[in-house]
């Protein structure tokens, strides 16, 4: 079976030598002028937000289960290997090339033309390269964050192909929709500075599918299950509070004014929204947690990002205290109410806080903060808020109908869930063969 | 009275405190042990070279009672215990000790009275 | 009591609805030239500071007892979310709006007129609210080292108001002091590049006085409690000194020599302490501990804090090795033998490595390294060194009485320390009825 | 013995001082433009290098058993303490400063000259110091990279005279021959991008020498013992993954084309070698692991790094997918077969890895990706390969030989092992007298 | 020969260790356990759902001991466990059992002289 | 039928377990405890200040076999559990407690054809 493997390796080796040429024909086309500050920013927020996968993966990873635990840490880790390569080769191409208008087409295929040079269509003062490396990080964290949502229960294999597909299928063209040039969404004036519709409802979406077709985990009883290590809860979400600085910030593309008010106004609406859920506690059951403290704040991260670039602090601490209000609703009394197992609450979190977050974008956005944006209802011009509206239903539409479709497709060939009895055991000996803690040494 | 001891499934532990409590057993003391029994353990890899854990997760659970409750106690314990109807390897045994004395830290009561 | 919250929601609604509206005014005022890289670099560098954060809350959560760590956690991070809000809302109107000699006015109230120009006042080449942020980043710390004092003992709800009263009428006021233009202080001639005074004997001196005044914990005799979890402190060691750099080198407020000689003192000197302390223990106790390592390690950034733009790597290795000398003789012996409980050192570290830091700043700044600067006595001017003495006098003095004044209020209105039987217990169950880790699964 | 420190001290005291006074020279220096994006780039890439090194600290701390995970958390810590002293007291000098063939001279002894203008030689944006400290984070890494063959059974003491006798005698003198101005590999031709010979190859072998003297731990039976925390593992993982942006894209020494394309082939390359990683324990093992996943992340950024600024993501993809079928070999089933302890592979990943990266940029490199740089084999230029070759040999046979005399040296005068006693009780309490975890509380 | 195990609140060893030492007894191993007794556990609540977590972190003592020991270690431990003159609830309790044989790996010696 | 308690120290499980494989007993459960018995504690420092902790970590073996078993298994922990020929302090002790019933969970068996 190593043959099977080296003849593999082989042809890949073949094929991606073609790849390798294919850097030539740009390297050397005329030179637009590179700024380094700009450079530097998007290059540092790209790493930024890379960092937020294995924020990511130690936020949703002190949630679960001591035996479940390697199990959530392995799939947001082959996710950022699989899918760097699935941007590398032809993601970023179905996304971001001009393509059709449900999505790109092939023409940068394996960094085709992809070069060196700014491409200014994206971003006139840094490499091509380094837009499309800083988008690959979007790419990746995406289809993370539905992983909250069926974490305990999910047979490995099954997961990765879904994920493959989902970002395949759901991820790209919805990016190509907002992002692109000439995408329908962004012809539209649908406002998405960093990714509520692209990154967060598309997540919570898919999320609240898988969950809901998966199933409850064995004995789950509409109660969480303990974290079995709150405190790696909070470190990721420390994390992820640092690179969405990177993820938000990042997204003006360069290190000016707009960055800097994204910037703001992201750790603003953290704040706002880690205290308000910390208040909602305090009143509903006596006491603030710091896990609730946390998720408040990863929910204004979430609310604040497709409005970063377009609204003013004071409209980032609105948008922050109201979010938690909604996710705490949904999390902390219709979820149980309803019953389904959303177990790690992502769309409790990413798909209410996305939604939220894009509607507040068309209630708060002002061209005072950003002039090549628009005015929202709050500053006289309701339309924006129906072209939100418009663009939230379609991209909850289009995740809910293909997430469901992809899942099935997936289940139907491989069976998505792992047999009770490994459950039971745990994901990280079933699946992966290794523990996380020794009990006795 | 006695003191029972039980090695149980780590995730059988709430359907044995139900079945417990419905025998009006509702004291006891759990710890986490690992076993080395019947079961075969699972064979994990690290760095892609194999380790035969041969030692498993289990609760032990620690019950003392009065003579007259142990046979109900032993029932519900290998109801709520097993896996199953049939059980499988790996569910675990039951240890029965005699136990001389039990003392109530806070009130100092001994014997019967103290156990619940 | 949803309905009080619904309430006090649309209020602030309102109120944030006029906020809003205040950034216009400035948007389109005349533009000053925005350097990118120094944008760039000021952005990262808060995103780093604010890491710190999280950082010093796994350097003081792994400190603590198994049953305390939530709190601490929990306390550092909801101080990120009031004091983010506290900033942009007044807090920074206060330290650095003009005003009167004791604080600023509320001229600059929810930002008002504080926009995406630069303001050369203070920084030339980035966005105003680019030093904002920067700033905020500062005041959200500060108070959290504090924290570090009562570890362990004090009731979640009266450490809230606390926190919030000290960071408004202690560290504002000194930052004014220091730092605005036109502080007193400042044009005194004191010098303190990143917060000597205004962050960590600010702080330190405050450690001490509520340690007193609260009292030592339950059972403690002169002997810290075993730390639960050692490579959590390790670990927020690590990710402090990384933040470290942004907080030095972020102060020179543009990507120039300055801030790499800052850069290079803060590596140097974090260094030089780290090791002293090793060898300090080697010495004394037969052997070096990674405890006493990151102690140092973290003495010796304290200490370069107000020194790293003014003096250069050979007088960081100096600060360096000092510092682990004071830090040691007061954490390991002088204070055992008073018998105070200061938990984790937070005075032993920072009151005493801020004293020493701004006092060697007296000592080694030289114009050659910044010329804006001075020249410390070991360059000839020993009037810097009175300076740099009566600008530490009156740092002590201030937060001394002050911060007795607010602890005593907030007593007074809400009690400070928990019930004993809580404290048994732990505030992780008690304060906020979660738990760290699961014992049994 | 405190009278002792005292003496120590003063002198310490005197000789700095002369230091303190050796910046003046420099500082007023005719002043070359400096780039802030550039400068920018290159500080906060050195934050995120020396970010790493507390990352290798848990990746290796999670796979050590629990008595001995301070050991290593304390001697990388202790690395950084020691090796950033050493750097600019005379590391960098001998490393950088023209001197002779074999290494640099003492002419920039304490930093003597090395100032706030840019150094042209080695980067013309930047300031010559911003240059010295972001090397100084990669003559910290490297020895720490070794620590990994001897974990758990060497004397803190012998280790920490070995790794500064190791940074100066082989470090240094390698750093010397590739990246000095004039060294004589450099000459030759050789391309070592940001330190495949100068830092794996280097480290890695040192690592296989030291494992095979010291000899296999107390019950090896070559068989991994668990990792006590694989958690803290993949946390190293992911923070070293972050930081190796640093250290590749960093290596272009400014915010350009050249970064961007070190910044994409590096996670390109991580990504491929994770993912291969994993299928290859898929098919080997049946499942792919957590552990093996990350490690292959590991080995892709080992492999990638003096082929970054080199190469494109084409190759970065081939490279990735190689370097874990190799390190794979190499780690599951060689070693166990050999039965030498390396206990946690840093041969097996360093070593193997910078092999082939550095052999695949023989094979790989591009000019159409980096003019300064050169063809290889797949481009037209057997010789490039050859030249490789040769670096290679001449890096694995000088640190074989010295590594191995040093390790003689250290081992005969201070005893390089605990002894059995102290190995069975762990390294924690016999070298460094505490405890990681509190059992009973 | 009797086995002692006592159930404590985890805050109370030191206490404990101190009273035992005073009466010659200071062999003991200590384990940490969850106890379900009488005492109500905090109620926990996750992301706004109550978690009645009504197992309690315990310490459990084992002391083995020559009979001649037995009621003055009683003693020592109610001493060190109780919590204040009355007590309080959660304090937990002391189990007695026989002890058959004792032996000290060490020496291989048997009975009440390898106890000590 | 015995319940023979052993507390050893933990790098000598593997041994532990090899002796008792070679006499046929090859069932135990197993958990981490902390001792205090006749051997010092290793001095620990935090921040310069001295710690006398003075419990180590130890493992805690429980193994239930047959009468006719007891006298192996004892020989086959003390071979497995002594450190060197002549032993150390620190070595530990073995407890052998009555066992009046076992109880299989899986099959309900009970008595010594349970406990195997
Ligand atoms: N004789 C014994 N002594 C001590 N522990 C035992 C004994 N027999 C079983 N156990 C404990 O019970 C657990 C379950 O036993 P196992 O043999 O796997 O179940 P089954 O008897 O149903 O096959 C074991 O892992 C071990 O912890
Ligand atoms: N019958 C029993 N069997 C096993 N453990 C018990 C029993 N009774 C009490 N315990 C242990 O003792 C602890 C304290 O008991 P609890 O009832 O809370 O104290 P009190 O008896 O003072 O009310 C419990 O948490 C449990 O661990
Ligand atoms: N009388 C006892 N009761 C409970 N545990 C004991 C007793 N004697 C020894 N132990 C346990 O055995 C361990 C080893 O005992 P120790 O006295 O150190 O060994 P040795 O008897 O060889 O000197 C102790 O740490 C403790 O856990």
């Amino acid at each position: 079976m190593f043959k099977k493997k080296k003849g593999l390796l082989f042809i890949l080796l073949l094929f991606l030598m073609s790849f390798s040429g294919t850097v030539f024909a740009q390297t050397n086309a005329p030179v637009p002028k590179i700024d380094s500050g700009d450079t530097a920013f998007v290059l540092i927020s790209a790493g930024m937000v890379l960092l937020m996968t294995p924020g990511l993966a130690f936020f949703y990873g002190g949630m679960v289960r001591r035996k479940n635990i390697l199990g959530m840490l392995m799939q947001c880790f082959i996710i950022m290997c699989v899918l760097s390569l699935q941007w590398v080769l032809y993601g970023y191409s179905l996304s971001f090339s001009s393509g059709n208008g449900f999505w790109g087409d092939l023409s940068w295929f394996a960094l085709k033309g992809v070069g060196l040079d700014p491409y200014p269509t994206y971003a006139a003062t840094i490499p091509h390269q380094a837009f499309m490396i800083f988008q690959a990080m979007f790419a990746i964290i995406t289809p993370a964050l539905i992983i909250g949502a069926f974490a305990e229960r999910m047979k490995f294999s099954a997961f990765l192909i879904f994920i493959i597909l989902w970002a395949t299928f759901v991820y790209d063209p919805v990016a190509h929709w907002m992002w692109s040039d000439g995408g329908w969404l962004k012809k539209m004036g649908a406002l998405d500075f960093a990714g509520g519709t692209v990154v967060h409802i598309n997540a919570g979406v898919a999320a609240l599918v898988t969950a809901l077709v998966i199933g409850r985990r064995k004995g789950y009883d509409n109660k969480p299950t303990p974290p079995h290590n709150l405190p790696f809860t909070v470190l990721g979400a420390g994390l992820l509070w640092f690179g969405w600085f990177g993820f938000n910030a990042g997204s003006a593309l360069a290190a000016n004014g707009l960055a800097v008010n994204a910037f703001v106004t992201t750790n603003t609406a953290a704040a706002a929204a880690g205290l308000s859920w910390a208040i909602l506690e305090w009143l509903h059951n006596g006491k603030p947690t710091i896990f609730g403290t946390v998720t408040g704040a990863v929910a204004g991260l979430v609310a604040i990002t497709p409005a970063a670039g377009f609204v003013n602090a004071g409209s980032a601490i609105i948008i922050g205290l109201l979010v938690s209000v909604f996710c705490f609703l949904m999390v902390g009394i219709v979820k149980p109410k309803l019953g389904y197992d959303d177990s790690l609450d992502a769309f409790g979190v990413h798909g209410i806080g996305g939604i939220w977050g894009a509607l507040a974008t068309g209630l708060f956005a002002s061209k005072l903060v950003n002039k090549d944006g628009a005015n929202g209802l709050f500053y006289g011009n309701p339309h924006q808020f129906i072209v939100q509206l418009i663009a939230v239903a379609i991209t909850i539409g289009y995740s809910l109908v293909v997430s469901y479709i992809l899942y099935k497709l997936v289940d139907a060939v491989f069976g998505v869930r792992v047999s009770e009895k490994d459950e039971v055991i745990g994901l990280d000996l079933t699946q992966h063969r290794e523990g996380a803690y020794t009990l006795v040494e | 009275m006695k003191l029972i001891i039980a090695i149980i499934q780590p995730h059988k532990l709430e359907e044995l405190k139900k079945e417990l409590y419905e025998t009006q057993v509702n004291l006891l003391t759990v710890s986490e042990v690992l076993g080395h029994g019947r079961q075969m353990g699972v064979t994990e890899v690290y760095r892609g070279v194999k380790e035969t854990g041969n030692l498993l997760r289990k609760l032990r659970v620690e019950i003392a009672v009065n003579d007259n409750f142990v046979e109900q106690t032993l029932k519900a314990i290998i109801k709520g215990a097993r896996s199953g109807q049939t059980g499988e390897i790996g569910d675990g045994k039951i240890f029965v000790l005699p136990l001389e004395e039990c003392v109530r830290i806070r009130t100092g009561e001994k014997g019967g009275t103290a156990i619940g």
